[in-house]
């Protein structure tokens, strides 16, 4: 199977996914968009993570460290993806918007 | 090939002449051996796929049937016995009302949305046919992560239920989908644990894996005789699969008496079919995976020599299963939200935590003293 | 056993701050200042006989420091901050040990005496007084310059608060605290630039005095005439304001006046003797050369102090005042000892065959060392005398005394000893100090001493004429009929001081001898051979 | 075997003394005993070592009893040890000093005693209310006397010769202070004594700097000062190595002359003779011990243990012997013609004394070491006599002033005749004490200075005649101190009805003194001289070489004529000015009639003015020229000492204050301004960075992400460039 | 290339287009709701990736954790916020032009990045069930980050129920 794809193109598709990813939380204007956005992001990481275990790992049987790195990597997703939501709910209960640029208070 | 192993074991015997049927044929056509790899695969594929999509859906109206019959019974009445002799007829007629019946889209409704919504509930449940044993070797496929694959399905019910609940711009679907997705979420954990009790004692997560460890004693093998952990499990994992599919006891989502239809309550004709068809095919894969980790999937007595038994016991407990969730239907009152919870969440998921804890320590116990019998007797 | 000394008054000072009623603070203070007396007792009793115990033992410093301190007795050594070659190293020889005994003495009878007489602020006051002991009891006990100057600052600190707060209010004690403090401070800032000085150019860059008075021959600032001369008046500057020498001593009437009665008996006592041990301790072993072409100026100041003091003293109309100039005056002989002894060349020191220079030598040192612990305990005496007569008669003005031999003859007698005892008489501690002084200082710096001899008759005549004449004879008038005489607290605060008085007078053989052993050392170091 | 209990023999007083000044203060019957039992005790043991030293025999002088056991001051190497030594003259005054002193003691019990006519007329006999006090005091005095005589060395010399200053000082100044309940003494006696007693310890307190700067002189060139080692050849010799300190003068004159010039203070002589006259302040007991016997004595007894280096000096070609012998020979005339204008009956003995001493003075100066010995043992005898018989007349009639007496003789026969002994011995007559010894004198003098083989000596010459004059004008006060107390009428009837017979303890020490002034004598007469080979024969301790002596001659026999005639001749004189018309009450002394000499006499020459301290009959006191320079010289210094030295550390204050208002200037005009201009500067640029601050999070992220590009880019670029 | 290769290769193709789509979904859909529902698709298309690369279990956790819980979460926060929904105006905000074109430059460099740098292969072929070896590593060379991240998860779960508290 990976004599067949070369590992560039998963790369080349992690990196795209990165970049909708970071474009979407950059450009959204909806708070729970940009979380999306970080979400893409992170399992943009994610397969490079894998496409690394499986191309660069000597023995991929043993040395599993990019799966273990992964499964951190999607804990960490959940754990944000939970407190970003959390802060979000609570933005909007008190300020009635979810929109990023309202919520600007740090505005000098 | 002889007789004895075609009547032992029908089903396979015949998958592979066909297979190699096929191989002969295509050899004989000079096609390139990659090329013959590949179009076998694709029609033995397409072969076992049609297999089960026609016993799947033929399973699920002999169910609606056998479902009305019991309740009935059970409440004191006949259920459907005009249509064919003993009403048999009566899921073909109700299949023929769903297909006829007109399909209503209100107007502001989430098009994309309410249009998926039944599809992405009946898929996961499809798929999940794949892994199941339905015999000695007659599974679809045999992923050594079987089980997980099983639950992972499972919990995609939740966008489903989610998608018909928000797309169909009505306040009880709405309100519907949500309760499902908040049941569904928090009974997925106590449902998962159960099953890593069962993993923990086979130590294999493939379902043939499971089934194979249950061998032995004319059925005392089964993990539903493992005694201090065996039943427990089984009642936990059969709660939390009932309250998983929105089945009786917990079928709040749907509660007629509050939320007319809950989530699919805009639905009407084929897209209602299918929800109706998820529902009961979800019954079915609960039974099949509660038969297969606790009473031993195809194993009894001489299904070593006669496989073609397994398919027999197989269906035989997964059919008691079922009957068992239809008599849950019939008797149990629909709970409130707020028990749904807390029985989940503060009694549920602490006890199969102990389950699994209690479990890893018998087992790590009984290794230890085996290697110090062993160890005293060497 | 010495940092013991040392630091019990602090340990006593902390925890009288936790004592909660007064008399209760009193009565500790008093017992808990016997223990540093019974035990520098003992260390004096005991110190000559024990001589491996006495020894450098024990002590984690270099070697050559060990070797550098035998004669130091009781030696203690740790290295503090040995990046900069600075150790907590303490030991005595026969010089400090008389003035640690001094110090703890005084420090007793002062805390029994003030225990009946201060009332305000009763804490602070003793918690002060015995951080005061420690600050002197650490200089003389200490043998690293950074640390000597530690204490020194220490000892500087409480002095100050105890004549600010605790001072009589029309004596300006603000004005005189301050003067004190900054006058004193000014010099010690001087001594301060001589011991880095010292540091910096010492072969092992150390601050230790025996290990810089031993390598002293071929250490760079023994020979550099320049740095050396700097820092030796670094050091004379910080001793002589200390002394108080003639030109420096204007800030000792002021602190008298105002000081408390314990305070000035401390003051009087103790810190003035810091001064001279700063002399033996470090001019005489660690600048020979410098002090001795010095010497005939040193002693010059030295003469003009007794005679000046005694002059200015006879003029004084304020008690107090008098004997605070009458310090002046002693402690022109004690520098007038060291001069003498430093006027010695180096091969007086060396062959005998010049005539017993050595011994003179020796005598003038131990004359100075003796007078000064003399003075401590006769000025001592008089300051406790004078300050019972302010308790009674809440005025100094000498003219408004008279008859006191007739109304208050318990008084009269122990002033009439004291008087005595400090103009000089033979038979009582002053004259022993004196003599030796004296005899000593004949030799080298023949002229100076004999106006320094004018001196003594001016002291027996403004003694006489101003106290006694005033205070003890004459009519006896109606103003101090009912004049209480001394108290049983009071005489028992004197005793010990008037046994001192008489026995060092008539047998002053037990303390010459511990500090004859110590100059016959400080003479040899003196001595480049 | 006695000799080594020597040391006990001060330590009885002393012991007695503490005793009383410690324990018995109260009581003043006990201590009053204590202090004769110590002195008893004294006596008897010094007797001991007395005999023993006279079995002895002269060769005491080569090797005395001698102990120095203490160590005491150890300095270097070398240490001065405490210890005792006796020789012939030690012995000698070891016999004279605790008799004299134990017969003033019992004397002075009752002396002690006062009446003064109480309320209701009749008199009160009380004691004196600090009785237990002088108690303690003489025997301090005869402890310290004693020390002084068997000590060893000069230190221990000089130790106790202050003490006996402190104790005269003390006695002197007995009466200085009086209680509001007292009134036993009146305020001008008060003020008198005090100034008296300040008076006589500061003159001695001179001499004695003087003493101890030749005591330490002689300490560092002899390198000892133990008199066995004192005198050795060497350590003499190499006074005269150093160069000489003061121009001509040479090492061993200086020290010399120093230590005559204690004797000159403590033995009143000449120039500081000031303090003498008024020390008669002090009780008469007081007078009698140590304005008489003792004290002054102690002066000449220096003299005699330093003889060797008087004559070392004199014969290195010092001027040292002649100096005492001048001094001696001219305060003896001197003293006596002062004496002769003196009304106080206790003034004229204090100038006898003073001209005795500087008779016996005279005799040591011009070599005559016995005569001159000899005469100090007997005057301390007739002058102790004349002295308490003195007291007694006071005691009895209540004031000291002559003129106001008279006709005495018939109201206290045995206080007279006493009196009249001690007198005859004063005046040289026959048979008592003083003839021998000033006869001796003579002796020694005229042949020396006109019959010597060596040749007239001018200045011996002028030493007996002074002699001479000064004997005749002694018989002439004493006669007229006779005629004036004793004889004639009564000048004052109140009190003469006033006097009454002195008491038993008191005329029994008068009868005993009276008794040894006439026995003494025979102990040296020119036809036995048992006292002259016992103490001249072995020369002295350091100076082996026994003193010349010549056999009875008729020389002898002349000078026994010549005094005689001097004496009688004198008393003649008396009688016919005093004696054969009576002064009659009211009137003047004859002699005032001389006018201003007189005068001049009566105020002893106006010394007091100048250099001394004038104490007036009422108690007040006015400095003389030289002590009030030092009050304003001492003024001055104070005067400077404030102005000038602290007005320095004041400016250095001020200047301070002047140099913190500038600093204080710059500081806020200069530097806060540079604070300031910063401070302001930051907060411009701070504004314009301000406008970044969006509020929106994804401006951050997208700058976030643009500096990360930027660096990404430049990482690039840099690796593969 | 043997047909098998070509085949995977297309399928890679197949899926990487469908992710890539799904992806481009989730940012650009007007609704959020629809965006939430595209993020699902992407999760899909990423699970299969990790097929393709092999890690069946990493797959199926991905489906499990992803869409059975995240994609949940974020549902139900769209649900909870559903009021802002209809005023939509536009979603994309101000700046979007320049963080377009900064990630454009991104995209580029990582693109010339990936080409350029000499990635090491080792090729080994992946033999029979890794799932056992990787819960063996998990609990044992990795045991800390694993605890490390049950305390992350437990801090979570407890913040998330705080914050979100009315």
């Amino acid at each position: 199977m990976i004599n067949d794809i070369p590992l560039n193109y998963f790369l080349s598709l992690a990196a795209a996914l990165f970049c909708i990813g970071l474009f979407g939380s950059l450009a959204r204007k909806n708070a729970i968009a940009v979380l999306m956005g970080i979400e893409l992001m992170l399992n943009a990481v994610n397969i490079n993570l894998v496409a690394f275990w499986r191309y660069g790992s000597p023995d991929p049987i043993l040395n599993q460290a990019g799966i273990v790195f992964a499964l951190f990597v999607i804990t960490l997703a959940a754990a944000e993806a939970a407190i970003g939501l959390a802060l979000v709910i609570a933005i909007y209960r008190s300020r009635d918007t979810v929109n990023v640029e309202e919520i600007n208070l740090l505005k000098w | 090939m002889d007789i004895w192993t075609l009547i032992t074991d029908p089903f396979v015997t015949i998958y592979n002449l066909l297979r190699s049927g096929i191989i002969g044929l295509l050899a004989s056509l000079g096609v390139p051996p990659d090329w013959i790899a590949l179009i076998v695969f694709l029609i033995m594929g397409i072969i076992v796929v049609t297999a089960i999509l026609i016993v799947a859906p033929v399973m699920m109206m002999y169910m609606t049937w056998l479902e009305r019959k019991l309740v009935a019974r059970m409440q004191d009445r006949v259920g459907p016995n005009r249509v064919g002799p003993f009403g048999l007829l009566q899921p073909i007629a109700d299949m023929i009302k769903f297909l006829t019946k007109e399909d209503i889209v209100p107007e502001g409704v989430d098009k994309p949305v309410h249009l998926l919504a039944p599809i992405v509930v009946v898929i996961p449940v499809i798929l999940s046919f794949s892994v199941i044993q339905f015999g000695v070797g007659m599974g679809a496929v045999d992923l050594n992560l079987g089980l997980l694959f099983l639950l992972a399905m499972g919990s995609m019910a939740t966008i489903g239920v989610f998608m018909a609940g928000f797309g169909s711009h009505n306040k009880f679907a709405m309100i519907g989908g949500m309760r499902a997705a908040a049941q569904i979420i928090s009974y997925e954990i106590p449902q998962i644990l159960s099953v890593v009790v069962v993993v923990l004692l086979a130590g294999s997560i493939s379902l043939n894996g499971i089934i194979e460890k249950q061998s032995g004693l004319f059925g005392l093998g089964w993990y539903f005789f493992y005694l201090p952990v065996g039943p427990i499990a089984f009642f936990i994992f059969l709660l939390a699969a009932t309250a998983e599919i929105n089945r009786v006891p917990f079928d709040l989502p749907e509660a007629e008496s509050e939320l007319v239809a809950g989530y699919h309550t805009e639905y009407s004709g084929m897209k209602f079919g299918l929800f109706y068809l998820a529902e009961f095919l979800n019954t079915f894969i609960i039974s099949a995976i509660a038969a297969s980790l606790f009473f031993g999937g195809w194993q009894g007595p001489f299904v070593q020599q006669i496989p073609a038994l397994g398919i027999a016991y197989f269906f035989g407990k997964t059919i008691i299963l079922i009957g068992i969730q239809l008599w849950f239907r019939g008797s149990l009152p629909r709970i409130r939200v707020d028990q749904l919870m807390n029985f989940g969440w503060k009694r549920l998921v602490p006890a199969t935590l102990a389950l699994i804890l209690f479990t890893a320590a018998f087992l790590w116990a009984y290794r230890v003293l085996n290697q110090f019998l062993t160890g005293l007797g060497g | 056993m010495l940092s013991a000394i040392t630091f019990l008054p602090l340990l006593g000072a902390i925890i009288i701050l936790f004592l909660p009623n007064d008399n209760a603070i009193k009565r500790f203070a008093i017992l808990w200042s016997i223990i540093p007396l019974a035990l520098a007792t003992v260390a004096w009793v005991v110190f000559p006989t024990w001589p491996e115990f006495t020894m450098m033992n024990g002590s984690w410093c270099s070697p050559e420091i060990n070797a550098a301190s035998l004669e130091y007795y009781l030696g203690e050594c740790i290295p503090w901050i040995p990046a900069l070659g600075i150790q907590y190293h303490v030991g005595i020889d026969g010089i400090s040990m008389p003035l640690i005994w001094l110090t703890t003495l005084l420090t007793t009878l002062s805390l029994f005496y003030s225990a009946r007489n201060i009332s305000t602020r009763v804490k602070e006051f003793f918690a002060l007084f015995l951080l005061l002991e420690t600050g002197m009891l650490g200089v003389f006990v200490s043998l690293d310059l950074f640390l000597f100057y530690i204490f020194w600052e220490i000892g500087l600190v409480p002095m100050y608060f105890l004549i600010g707060i605790w001072g009589h209010e029309q004596d300006r004690p603000q004005y005189a605290a301050i003067k004190f403090f900054l006058y004193t401070l000014a010099g010690s800032v001087f001594m301060l630039l001589a011991i880095i000085a010292l540091y910096l150019f010492s072969t092992p860059n150390t601050f230790d005095i025996p290990l810089l008075t031993a390598t002293r021959d071929n250490s760079v600032w023994a020979k550099d005439v320049l740095i050396s001369t700097a820092a030796f008046i670094g050091f004379f500057l910080a001793f002589a304001i200390k002394m108080p020498l003639f030109p420096f001593h204007t800030w000792l009437p002021d602190a008298h006046t105002a000081a408390p009665t314990a305070g000035s008996v401390v003051l009087a006592g103790i810190l003035l003797k810091l001064g001279g041990y700063g002399f033996i301790r470090i001019l005489l072993p660690m600048f020979p050369g410098t002090f001795n072409s010095f010497a005939i100026g040193i002693g010059a100041l030295a003469v003009i102090s007794i005679v000046y003091g005694s002059l200015v003293a006879m003029a004084q109309t304020d008690f107090k005042r008098l004997v605070a100039y009458s310090s002046v005056n002693h402690m022109g002989f004690v520098v007038l000892g060291f001069a003498a002894a430093a006027a010695l060349t180096n091969e007086q020191l060396i062959n005998p065959e010049l005539g017993n220079y050595f011994n003179s030598g020796a005598t003038a040192i131990n004359g100075a060392v003796l007078a000064m612990f003399t003075h401590g305990v006769i000025t001592g005496g008089l300051f406790f005398l004078v300050g019972m007569l302010y308790e009674r008669t809440h005025t100094r003005e000498l003219a408004q005394f008279g008859g006191f031999m007739a109304t208050v003859p318990i008084y009269g007698g122990l002033l009439l000893l004291t008087a005595f005892a400090s103009l000089g008489l033979p038979g009582l501690a002053g004259f022993v100090g004196e003599f030796l002084v004296l005899r000593g200082s004949y030799t080298t710096l023949t002229l100076l001493t004999f106006i320094a001899v004018i001196g003594v008759i001016f002291t027996a005549a403004y003694f006489l004429w101003r106290v006694v004449q005033k205070v003890l004879l004459g009519k006896a008038d109606e103003k101090w009929v009912n004049l209480p005489d001394l108290r049983g607290y009071e005489v028992l605060t004197l005793v010990p001081l008037a046994v001192l008085m008489i026995v060092i007078g008539i047998y002053p053989n037990w303390i010459l001898d511990t500090i004859n052993a110590a100059t016959e050392v400080i003479l040899k170091t003196m001595a480049s051979v | 075997m006695v000799q080594n209990f020597t040391l006990l023999i001060p330590l009885f007083p002393l012991l007695a003394f503490a005793i009383i000044a410690l324990l018995t203060r109260s009581r003043n019957r006990l201590s009053a005993w204590i202090a004769i039992l110590g002195v008893i005790l004294a006596l008897a043991l010094s007797l001991g070592v007395f005999l023993e030293a006279l079995a002895e025999g002269a060769e005491l002088a080569v090797n005395p009893f001698y102990g120095a056991p203490i160590v005491w001051y150890p300095y270097g190497t070398a240490t001065v040890n405490f210890g005792w030594l006796v020789d012939p003259m030690g012995s000698a005054m070891l016999f004279m000093v605790p008799t004299v002193c134990l017969m003033i003691f019992i004397y002075s019990v009752a002396y002690m005693r006062h009446s003064h006519t109480g309320k209701d007329g009749h008199t009160i006999h009380e004691d004196d209310p600090r009785y237990a006090r002088f108690f303690a005091l003489i025997s301090l005095f005869t402890g310290s006397m004693l020390l002084l005589v068997i000590s060893s060395n000069l230190l221990q010399f000089f130790i106790a010769w202050e003490i006996m200053g402190f104790c005269s000082y003390a006695l002197i100044g007995f009466w200085s202070f009086r209680g509001l309940k007292e009134h036993h003494i009146d305020d001008a006696q008060v003020g008198r004594a005090r100034a008296a007693s300040i008076k006589a310890f500061l003159t001695t307190r001179v001499g004695d700097v003087l003493l101890m700067t030749g005591m330490i002189l002689l300490f560092i060139t002899v390198g000892t000062l133990d008199f066995t080692q004192m005198f050795s050849p060497d350590g003499l010799n190499n006074m005269l190595l150093g160069e000489p300190p003061i121009g001509a003068l040479q090492w061993p004159t200086l020290i010399a002359l120093l230590i005559f010039g204690g004797t000159v203070a403590k033995s009143a002589q000449f120039p500081l003779h000031i303090w003498l006259p008024d020390a008669m302040e002090g009780p008469t007991p007081v007078s009698a011990l140590i304005h008489a016997a003792t004290m002054v004595s102690a002066g000449i007894f220096l003299v005699i243990r330093m003889y060797p280096l008087f004559v070392f000096d004199s014969q290195t070609g010092g001027f040292s012997m002649q100096t005492v012998a001048l001094i001696g020979g001219f305060t003896a005339i001197f003293a006596a013609v002062l004496g002769l204008a003196q009304n106080d009956i206790k003034r004229v003995l204090a100038f006898s004394t003073v001209s005795q001493l500087g008779y016996m003075l005279a005799a040591l100066g011009i070599g005559a070491f016995v005569a001159g010995s000899f005469h100090l043992i007997t005057h301390a005898f007739f002058k102790a006599l004349l002295f308490l018989a003195a007291g007694a007349v006071i005691h009895a009639v209540g004031t000291n002033d002559m003129l106001k007496m008279g006709g005495l003789w018939r109201k206290m026969p045995i206080t007279f005749l006493t009196f009249l002994i001690g007198a005859l011995a004063l005046m040289g007559i026959f048979p008592f004490a003083g003839f021998w010894s000033k006869d001796e004198i003579l002796l020694e003098a005229l042949r020396l200075g006109f019959f010597s083989e060596s040749g007239a000596a001018p200045l011996v010459q002028f030493v007996f005649i002074s002699l001479a004059t000064a004997a005749f004008i002694t018989a002439l006060y004493t006669g007229r101190q006779l005629f004036l107390t004793f004889f004639g009428k009564p000048r004052d009837q109140h009190f003469y009805d006033h006097a009454h017979e002195s008491p038993v303890t008191i005329w029994v020490p008068l009868a005993i003194l009276a008794l040894f002034t006439t026995v003494i004598g025979f102990w040296n007469t020119p036809f036995a001289p048992a006292f002259t080979g016992y103490v001249g024969e072995a020369g002295l301790v350091g100076l082996p070489v026994p003193f010349e002596h010549h056999a009875f001659d008729q020389l002898a026999l002349i000078s026994i004529f010549v005094s005689l005639g001097i004496a009688f001749g004198g008393l003649f004189v008396a009688y016919f000015i005093y004696g054969f018309r009576p002064v009659g009450a009211g009137q003047p002394d004859p002699l005032e009639r001389l006018g201003i000499i007189y005068r001049a006499l009566a105020s002893k020459f106006w010394l007091d003015e100048l250099y001394g301290y004038k104490i007036n009959l009422d108690g007040t006191a006015r400095a003389g020229l030289l002590v009030r320079f030092v009050g304003l010289l001492s003024r001055f210094s104070y005067w400077f000492d404030r102005t000038i030295v602290d007005g320095l550390v004041n400016l250095v204050g001020w200047f301070g204050r002047i140099m913190a208002r500038l600093w204080g200037w710059f500081d806020k005009h200069v530097i806060d301004a540079i604070v300031n201009g910063s401070g302001s500067v930051t907060g411009e640029i701070a504004g314009w960075w301000r406008t970044m601050q969006t509020g929106n999070v994804q401006n951050y992220a997208l700058i976030a992400v643009a500096g990360a590009m930027a660096f990404a880019i430049l990482f690039l670029l840099r690796s593969f460039t | 290339m043997d047909l098998f290769g070509v085949i995977s290769q297309l399928v890679f193709l197949l899926v990487a287009v469908l992710t890539l789509a799904a992806g481009l979904a989730t940012v650009l859909l007007r609704n959020v709701f629809h965006a939430a529902l595209a993020l699902v698709g992407t999760f899909f298309g990423v699970a299969a990736i990790y097929l393709m690369l092999e890690a069946e279990f990493l797959a199926i956790v991905q489906i499990l954790v992803y869409v059975g819980a995240i994609a949940v979460l974020i549902l139900f926060a769209v649900m909870l916020t559903r009021g802002m929904m209809q005023t939509e105006d536009s979603n994309i905000n101000s700046q979007w032009a320049w963080a377009a074109t900064a990630i454009g430059v991104l995209f580029v460099g990582l693109f010339i990045l990936i080409l350029q740098v000499p990635w090491k292969i080792s090729g080994q072929p992946v033999v029979g069930d890794t799932t056992p070896a990787l819960g063996t590593a998990l609990l044992t060379t990795y045991l800390l980050p694993f605890e490390v991240v049950s305390v992350l998860l437990l801090a979570t779960l407890i913040g998330a129920f705080i914050i979100a508290r009315e």
